[in-house]
């Protein structure tokens, strides 16, 4: 049989038809676009399908920022995938902000730090907590031994909770007084409070039913105290047919929600409250109790002098009509209230301006009345055991302050040439990132010998540490979370853990009492508990039993009642304006966007998401500036923005929302720590604005700083 | 036809020789052609629909043998262990703690998978990786509480509550998924309403049930 | 033939924009809700998939009259000319990956017969249609956070928001439990965003059942619209509007809001069009 | 030494100095095929398509290379069932021109959807409702239409004649080609069209969208007769192309001169419904959805007013005109210009009907969307082209395409040929240009 | 797009859609080159039987 090329291709076109009638071609088409189905199709995607279960919800507490609201986590078995409001919490009932709902990415986020780390030259390696706590107290141990325990300080974010109050109790049996806050709201509120009605003292807005708002630069609806409550408060305002009115230099989106913007030049907000109290003063609107304040006859002679509404008007930039308008309208309301805070209300604010607005309040009588200011007592419902401290701890603690606030020890520790501090411990906190000037915060805690940082992340401060304690994240940590911000109630939370601590980090409460306990003598006995949950049931035994079970305590919530004395002789004395630094002719202020956070925590990779393209694009940060300003410049192009403290690169977006001369950079960017999603976009408008610190309060109040833009 | 054509075919007389045309030949060399023809093609077609089906799923064995008959008469039906929560959803599988209402450290019967079962899982607390049969595509939402009320398990997953040997796991090479799912036999002929498990046949009841073979997101998740 | 047409639902929206504060916390719920990924760099709004995207609209005038408000924009489930259920974007599909829901009015996008021609994307006025330009990836451990009741896309296909179909889903099913699957009452079937919304601004509900909030706000005119006969639903509160209704999309998100420049971004209008008919609402109106 | 395999009695070019070119061409293919690899591995981010500009330079490329390349259908309809004999000469290099511009559309089709191993669900799970169904299907089946029209003329290969199996096929199918011709037109006729309702169904895009006659946007009509009014041109353009580079001539002016006046005609025809067509939704579509015409070309970088007229008068009027007239006609220098405005014309409608499209703003505070291609998406749209110049080179080369070849160019010197189709003495004075 | 597809419904729309541009392009295609191919083939084997026509 002669086989040929006929052969051949017989055998060929057999095998092809045969093939292809068999069913293998059909089934390994439909197969291989299933395969395109599934979740594993490439390496890189999913190796598996999300796993279903049973569904669950657990409430818990939000401390991402001094809000604290109610959050409810669902979970898959034990697997939490979604955080929203937990309704019928007294705070929020039921919204969250985007920081919130993306709490999960916190959770896996790529910088969290799993380990305790050790620095050695510039890199870290790892070592066990037991390792670490030792190293701590060894080194703590010999600074008690040197004789000046007061050289230990602490910068923690808020003075309030069991955390921060272990805190404060190690420096204190150990014999430092130098305990600090990062400036926020819930501080300048106490410092306001203090100016004005005496130590001890805090302010909440009943925003909920006030029906003149009159907002001096505060975004209530930008994550100004404590945001979600805001949310609800500015919502129910149409129904409640109560008026907003906004005075910022800039149309924010409080400012577009409002009844009424008031365009302001930057800093001059001290001012127009001044010209109003002048105005509410000349017209004999003022509630009868206002004569009795102390220092009153003194401020009605400097307001005459001083803030006749023609020469506020020259100052301001509003006309003298609208001041002496909305004077008239803010007094006659039946519950005004004057907000403050710029922005967010943390970062820079001065002591003048919030004095000056609160004293428009206490003019008007609205002092603990509905919808009014309430004076109320700090947040005091700790009960810690009386601390038993030995003589050296005794007379450490007795010692002065090395400076009333944060920006005052930096500059302290900067100038001296011998170490003032010789061991720093920083918890929930990032100064080298939130603070003004983060360079000369850099140096400062560079030269501190010993850093402790107790951050989740390796954020720009835990990189200057020499020890990182890593602690769990809000979703994995038992805590109480003290509500303030300028809440008219007080309430406490309960953060519960919805999950086991993904990575080898401790609940910060824990890490100081096992760092106690390692240094022995009189401040172990301090720290008889096992635990901290040992310690936050102790701590918190007045109202553990309503903590644990529904969550949340409510300690005080209607009108304060009593008598509050008020003593506006500060403001009498006319303290000095802050002038932005520098003497290029156009202002650089910050701009607080709800959609990033600027206490030092980066945004997480989806609140990025949200941030518009005006505002981020690629790695370039977009400054708003009015067309007119930015005569010869291309909306979208590129430009340098020059300012005493350095230079940037930055994009143009030409916004008639801002007032020609001003240019506006956002808050929250320029980070640098190891988070592609979020890391090295933007530049970090600290780096461009110094502090200035106000004479009268010592408070860094630089609300902007003089720049020129090419 | 066109010219060109007319000239080419002229010209093939007297071009070189080297071109066999066959045609000139016997033609038993078509014959044979023929024949290697229908050889490869009744080879390559057996292959395909008898050999391809071993290969494309691979067999796989469940961690212990599962009697199910035994159970159903111990602990009562399906629901039993399979059931529907208060929420509406589904248990499917039971986990190890359903086990443990009746299982503890010793075995309550002599089998010896059981006794795999006490020491491999109970002891250790390790959750039991059984093999679905019924696993649907991660695609596919299937609602327990909307076909308990009105269709009988058996309907679906077949008479499984009378068997006492848990069968062979057959799991599709290329996706991953089932054999359940897509069929027994390669060519979708079935027997059973449970042979197979696809998209057409949930249309084809929901089609004879409700009227309507369903919109996309009923069944899609 | 529709399955059991008179008990139909009609799922839709009302957005009230003087209530939204441009927060963002929708966005953010909807991307947790439905395991939507996210990349290194998401400042190209074009290739940044939101399924709820809030825009930022301006009155256009200069300092210090300027005027702004937040938008946000889910997919509108749009009913289509006549609202027979051809929206722009499940009459051009061309291998029924998009679908309308007669009995919910949600139009329905199955990622596993997608096969990524990307026409709906042109057909959709709205841009609610998102195409998956890279794979989706997820740092090491955060895959643990996704949700089994929204399968996770791959590259190559068309996403859009589903009003939170998974939860409708779950209501069912707990609906089926309950033994009475007919009815569900409102507040078992929220999407993400209408239960994150701080300021309570979406009202979610079925726009064919009157007890509903949404109903009660939009008053939805069950006559066609005299002057456009494509349009089907119009509302009867004056200060409601919908986008691109002149198209005769037939949305099922309304939008309300007092401040006229805002009503009359939501359409085209030629020249003196606007005062013509700004105070006409549907049949019933005086205009 | 590849002449065994060349046509009797045609003169070709030496076998390495074609070799040259078809390696140069085939750089540009394999470019194309590494853009195409690059796609394929990395996924769509490899284009600078984006969520407004789902369709891009590739489907403007699909859709034009089948507008100038589809007029096979309507050149196939003349000849067999018009019997217009004239055209004998010129439609196999017509079948080879359709065969190409479909096997690339498809092949573009191929790289541009994003899951290609689905891309068979278009046929399973076909939307009848949508105009891409129509598409997928009468494209796939034409392409059939246009190989099997194809098969006769390979088969009529010097070597492949020799296979009398092959010799009776071609015999065989050239007897009912009548029929295939006749499927293909209707495939066409209806392809063509959905390709233009493509654009004219979308309601949600005011800048395309058209009334309907029935279920049909009036596009649907004007995209079919756009394609069989300017495809003469694009065939008399590659012809003319093919003539410079091989120097020899191809097709008898008698041929040219008919193609010429069908197009002259079908393109003035056409461009009149056209400008009724801009006119009416100038006029009365736009305006009833809120749109003053000149929203759409205004305020942004490219599509202006300028385009409108491009398209319209200087690339549909004047080349309308220049190929009615006989003398414009016939001047060659005049029809080559006509020729080549009527390619750009419809490229350029092609261009405005897809990317205009998703340029337009069509929500109130919506802007302008302005597109760059990527390499990968030139490479990948170049390579069809590259792929096209290579298959006409081998068939030109080796396949009997041109039946006027021999009389045209080697002017009669055996005696065997009888027919009085030499022309006066003039031709071959023509023929050496 | 085969009658026992998911998506089939027997309605005009399918019938002529899917008969029209489906079924009949594929049968006369079909039916052209069988033909075609049997003749030449039935006339490749009667050609070898007889000699060149």
């Amino acid at each position: 049989m002669k086989v040929d090329r006929r052969s051949f291709l017989g055998l060929g076109l057999g095998a092809a038809a045969g093939i292809t009638v068999s069913p293998m071609m059909l089934k390994i088409m439909d197969d291989s676009s299933i395969l395109t189905q599934t979740t594993k199709t490439w390496p890189w995607a999913l190796d598996h399908p999300p796993f279903d279960g049973e569904v669950s919800y657990e409430s818990s507490v939000c401390s991402l920022c001094p809000g604290s609201c109610g959050i409810s986590v669902r979970k898959i078995d034990d697997r939490p995938v979604k955080i929203e409001g937990l309704a019928d919490y007294p705070i929020n009932d039921g919204g969250a902000c985007l920081h919130g709902i993306a709490g999960l990415q916190y959770l896996y986020d790529p910088a969290r730090v799993k380990t305790p780390l050790k620095k050695n030259g510039d890199k870290f390696e790892e070592i066990s907590w037991d390792d670490a706590i030792a190293l701590v107290a060894g080194k703590l141990s010999d600074i008690r031994k040197s004789g000046s325990p007061e050289k230990l300080a602490c910068i923690a974010d808020k003075g309030q909770g069991s955390v921060s109050g272990l805190f404060k109790r190690l420096l204190k049996t150990f014999g430092s007084p130098n305990f600090y806050t990062m400036p926020s709201l819930e501080s300048y509120l106490e410092v306001t409070a203090a100016a004005l009605h005496g130590e001890g003292k805090t302010i909440g807005f009943d925003l909920e039913n006030a029906n003149f708002v009159l907002s001096f630069g505060a975004g209530i609806i930008e994550g100004w105290g404590s945001p979600v409550n805001c949310f609800k408060a500015n919502a129910s305002r149409k129904d409640r047919h109560a008026k907003l009115y906004q005075i910022e230099p800039r149309l924010s989106n409080t400012a577009a929600n409002a009844d009424k913007w008031i365009p302001i030049k930057p800093g001059t907000q001290a001012d127009l409250a001044l010209g109003m109290c002048a105005v509410i003063l000349k017209n004999n609107l003022f509630n009868s109790m206002a004569t009795g304040f102390t220092g009153f006859s003194k401020l009605t002679a400097m307001l005459q002098k001083e803030y006749s509404p023609s020469k506020t008007s020259e100052i301001t930039g509003v006309k003298a009509a609208d001041i002496e308008k909305m004077a008239i309208s803010f007094a006659k309301a039946k519950m005004p209230l004057a907000v403050f805070g710029k922005g967010r209300g943390d970062g820079a604010q001065s002591l003048k301006e919030m004095a000056a607005v609160h004293t428009l309040n206490c003019l008007v009588g609205n002092i603990n009345k509905k919808g009014g200011a309430f004076i109320l007592p700090k947040n005091d419902y700790l009960e810690f055991p009386g601390e038993s401290m030995d003589n050296t701890a005794r007379k450490g603690f007795s010692k002065a302050k090395t400076g009333r606030y944060v920006n005052q020890l930096v500059e302290k520790v900067n100038a001296s040439s011998k170490p003032v501090v010789e061991a720093l411990f920083v918890y929930n906190s990032n100064p080298c990132y939130a603070l003004h000037n983060p360079k000369s915060v850099k140096e400062a805690i560079g030269k501190i010998p010993f850093v402790v940082s107790f951050s989740s992340y390796l954020d720009e401060t835990a990189m200057e540490a020499d020890i990182v304690l890593p602690s769990h994240t809000f979703v994995e940590r038992l805590e109480d979370v003290p509500s303030g911000a300028g809440l008219a109630k007080t309430v406490v939370g309960l953060t519960k853990p919805v999950i086991e601590p993904v990575f080898d980090t401790k609940n910060p409460g824990d890490a100081v009492i096992s760092i106690a306990k390692a240094l022995e003598g009189s401040i172990a006995e301090n720290f008889e508990w096992e635990s901290y949950e040992e310690c936050l049931e102790n701590v918190t035994s007045g109202i553990w039993d309503s903590l644990s079970e529904d969550g949340v305590a409510v300690i005080s919530e209607g009108v304060p009642s009593g008598f509050v004395n008020v003593n506006i002789s500060f403001i009498a004395n006319n303290p000095v304006t802050i002038q932005a630094q520098g003497d290029y002719d156009l202002t650089l202020i910050p701009i607080d966007n709800m959609r990033l956070i600027s206490a030092g925590t980066a945004a997480s990779p989806f609140a990025i998401k949200t941030v518009a393209d005006t505002v981020l694009k690629g790695t370039d940060i977009v400054v708003e500036i009015n067309p007119l300003t930015a005569k010869g410049l291309k909306d979208k192009g590129f430009a340098t923005l020059t300012t005493p403290m350095g230079t940037a690169r930055v994009k143009v977006n030409l916004n008639e929302g801002m007032m020609p001369g001003v240019i506006g950079m956002v808050e929250g960017l320029g980070h640098t720590f190891d988070n592609k999603f979020v890391s090295n976009k933007g530049v970090n408008v600290n780096d461009l604005i110094g502090p200035v610190i106000e004479s009268g309060s010592g408070l860094d109040a630089a609300f902007g700083i003089k720049a020129k833009i090419s | 036809m066109s010219e060109i054509e007319n000239k080419a075919e002229n010209g093939s007389t007297e071009s070189a020789g080297e071109c066999t045309s066959g045609d000139t030949k016997d033609d038993k060399g078509l014959g044979l052609g023929v024949i290697f023809f229908i050889v490869a093609f009744v080879v390559c077609f057996l292959s395909g629909t008898l050999l391809f089906p071993k290969l494309l799923y691979s067999k796989k064995e469940q961690p212990f043998n599962f009697d199910h008959e035994l159970h159903v008469s111990e602990a009562g039906d399906c629901d039993a262990c399979h059931s529907v929560r208060e929420d509406g959803s589904f248990t499917g599988i039971p986990k190890l703690a359903v086990c443990l209402d009746c299982h503890a450290e010793d075995p309550l019967g002599e089998t010896e998978d059981e006794v795999v079962f006490v020491e491999e899982y109970v002891n250790k607390e390790k959750e039991v990786p059984w093999l679905v049969y019924a696993r649907q595509p991660d695609c596919v939402f299937f609602s327990h509480a909307a076909h308990t009320t009105n269709t009988d398990c058996k309907v679906c997953h077949g008479p499984i509550g009378e068997s006492n040997s848990s069968r062979v796991y057959e799991e599709n090479r290329l996706t991953g998924y089932s054999r359940d799912i897509w069929g027994k036999n390669i060519f979708g002929i079935k027997k059973h309403s449970w042979d197979r498990m696809k998209m057409d046949d949930c249309a084809e009841c929901h089609k004879k049930e409700t009227g309507h073979q369903g919109y996309c997101f009923q069944c899609h998740k | 033939m529709k399955q059991e047409h008179n008990k139909a639902h009609k799922f839709g929206m009302v957005i009230d924009l003087d209530k939204c504060t441009g927060c963002g916390s929708c966005m953010v719920s909807c991307m947790s809700e439905n395991n939507v990924p996210f990349k290194d760099d998401e400042s190209d709004k074009k290739k940044s998939i939101t399924w709820m995207r809030v825009y930022k609209l301006t009155n256009g005038k200069s300092f210090p009259d300027t005027e702004i408000v937040y938008m946000p924009r889910p997919c509108q489930h749009c009913g289509g000319k006549g609202d027979h259920g051809h929206s722009p974007c499940v009459s051009v599909c061309p291998a029924t990956a998009t679908d309308y829901g007669y009995d919910t009015g949600i139009v329905s996008q199955i990622y596993t017969r997608c096969f990524g021609c990307r026409y709906c994307m042109g057909a959709c006025p709205y841009h609610a249609r998102y195409f998956n330009w890279w794979d989706p990836k997820w740092p090491e451990g955060m895959e643990k956070y996704l949700s089994p009741d929204v399968s996770p896309r791959m590259r190559g296909i068309v996403e859009k928001c589903s009003f939170c179909y998974h939860r409708y889903q779950a209501a069912r099913d707990q609906a089926y439990a309950e033994g009475d699957k007919d009815n569900i009452p409102e507040e078992n079937y929220q999407t993400a965003c209408t239960t994150a919304c701080p300021a309570g601004a979406i009202v979610f509900g079925d726009l064919n059942n009157p007890e509903h909030k949404v109903h009660q706000i939009v008053k939805p005119d069950p006559h066609p619209d005299p002057r456009n006969k494509h349009v089907v639903g119009k509302s009867r509160n004056p200060k409601v509007f919908r986008l691109l209704e002149r198209l005769g999309t037939n949305t099922k998100v309304y939008y309300l809001s007092d401040r006229e420049w805002v009503r009359k971004q939501g359409d085209n209008y030629l020249e003196g069009e606007w005062d013509k008919i700004k105070n006409h609402h549907g049949d019933t109106s005086h205009g | 030494m590849d002449s065994a395999l060349i046509p009797e009695g045609a003169k070709r070019c030496s076998f390495p100095k074609f070799y040259m070119g078809i390696a140069v061409v085939g750089a540009v293919v394999l470019w194309g095929l590494l853009a195409w690899g690059l796609i394929y591995w990395k996924g769509l981010n490899q284009t600078n398509m984006n969520d407004y500009y789902g369709f891009a330079l590739w489907i403007w490329a699909d859709l034009a290379v089948i507008a100038v390349g589809g007029g096979a259908f309507f050149t196939g309809l003349l000849k067999y069932i018009f019997k217009i004999d004239e055209l004998k000469n010129i439609i196999n290099f017509a079948v080879i021109i359709g065969f190409i511009c479909y096997s690339s559309a498809l092949l573009i089709l191929a790289i541009d959807i994003g899951q290609p191993l689905r891309g068979w669900f278009i046929f399973w799970h076909a939307n009848v409702h949508s105009m891409l169904t129509e598409v997928a299907f009468c494209l796939s089946f034409y392409f059939a239409v246009l190989t099997i029209e194809f098969i006769p003329n390979i088969l009529e290969n010097r070597q492949a004649n020799k296979v009398s199996f092959f010799h009776h096929l071609a015999h065989n199918m050239h007897g009912i080609m009548v029929i295939f011709a006749a499927t293909g037109a209707a495939l066409s006729f209806f392809h063509q069209g959905s390709l233009g309702g493509v654009a004219g169904v979308m309601f949600g895009r005011p800048f395309s969208f058209r009334e309907h006659l029935n279920i049909w946007p009036y596009t649907f009509f004007l995209f079919t007769w756009s394609a069989a009014a300017f495809w003469p041109c694009f065939t008399l353009l590659v012809t003319k192309i093919t003539e410079t580079i091989t120097g020899k001539k191809l097709v008898g002016d008698k041929t040219v001169h008919l193609l010429s006046k069908i197009a002259g005609w079908m393109i003035t025809s056409y461009i009149i419904a056209k400008i009724i067509d801009t006119i009416y939704w100038a006029t009365v579509t736009a305006p009833s959805l809120g749109f003053k015409w000149t929203h759409f070309y205004s305020n942004n970088a490219l599509y202006g007013k300028w385009m409108l007229f491009t398209e319209l008068i200087l690339c549909g009027v004047l080349p309308g005109v220049l190929l009615i007239m006989k003398s414009t006609r016939e001047n060659s220098k005049l029809r080559l210009l006509a020729i080549i405005l009527g390619v750009i014309g419809v490229c350029l409608n092609r261009w405005v009907m897809v990317l205009q499209v998703m340029a337009v703003p069509v929500m109130p505070f919506d802007t302008w969307a302005l597109y760059i291609p990527s390499w990968q998406e030139m490479a990948t749209t170049i390579l069809p082209v590259a792929y096209g110049i290579i298959l006409i080179a081998l068939t030109y080369r080796y396949l009997p395409v041109f039946p006027q070849e021999q009389e045209l160019n080697y002017p009669v010197e055996e005696e065997a040929v009888d027919e009085p189709v030499v022309a006066p003495a003039a031709e071959p004075v023509a023929a050496t240009e | 797009m085969l009658p026992f597809c998911f998506e089939w419904v027997w309605d005009l729309g399918h019938v002529l859609f899917i008969g029209g541009l489906l079924f009949a392009p594929i049968g006369i295609l079909g039916a052209g080159l069988t033909y075609c191919a049997v003749k030449a083939a039935y006339e490749t084997i009667n050609d070898s039987g007889e000699s060149h026509h």
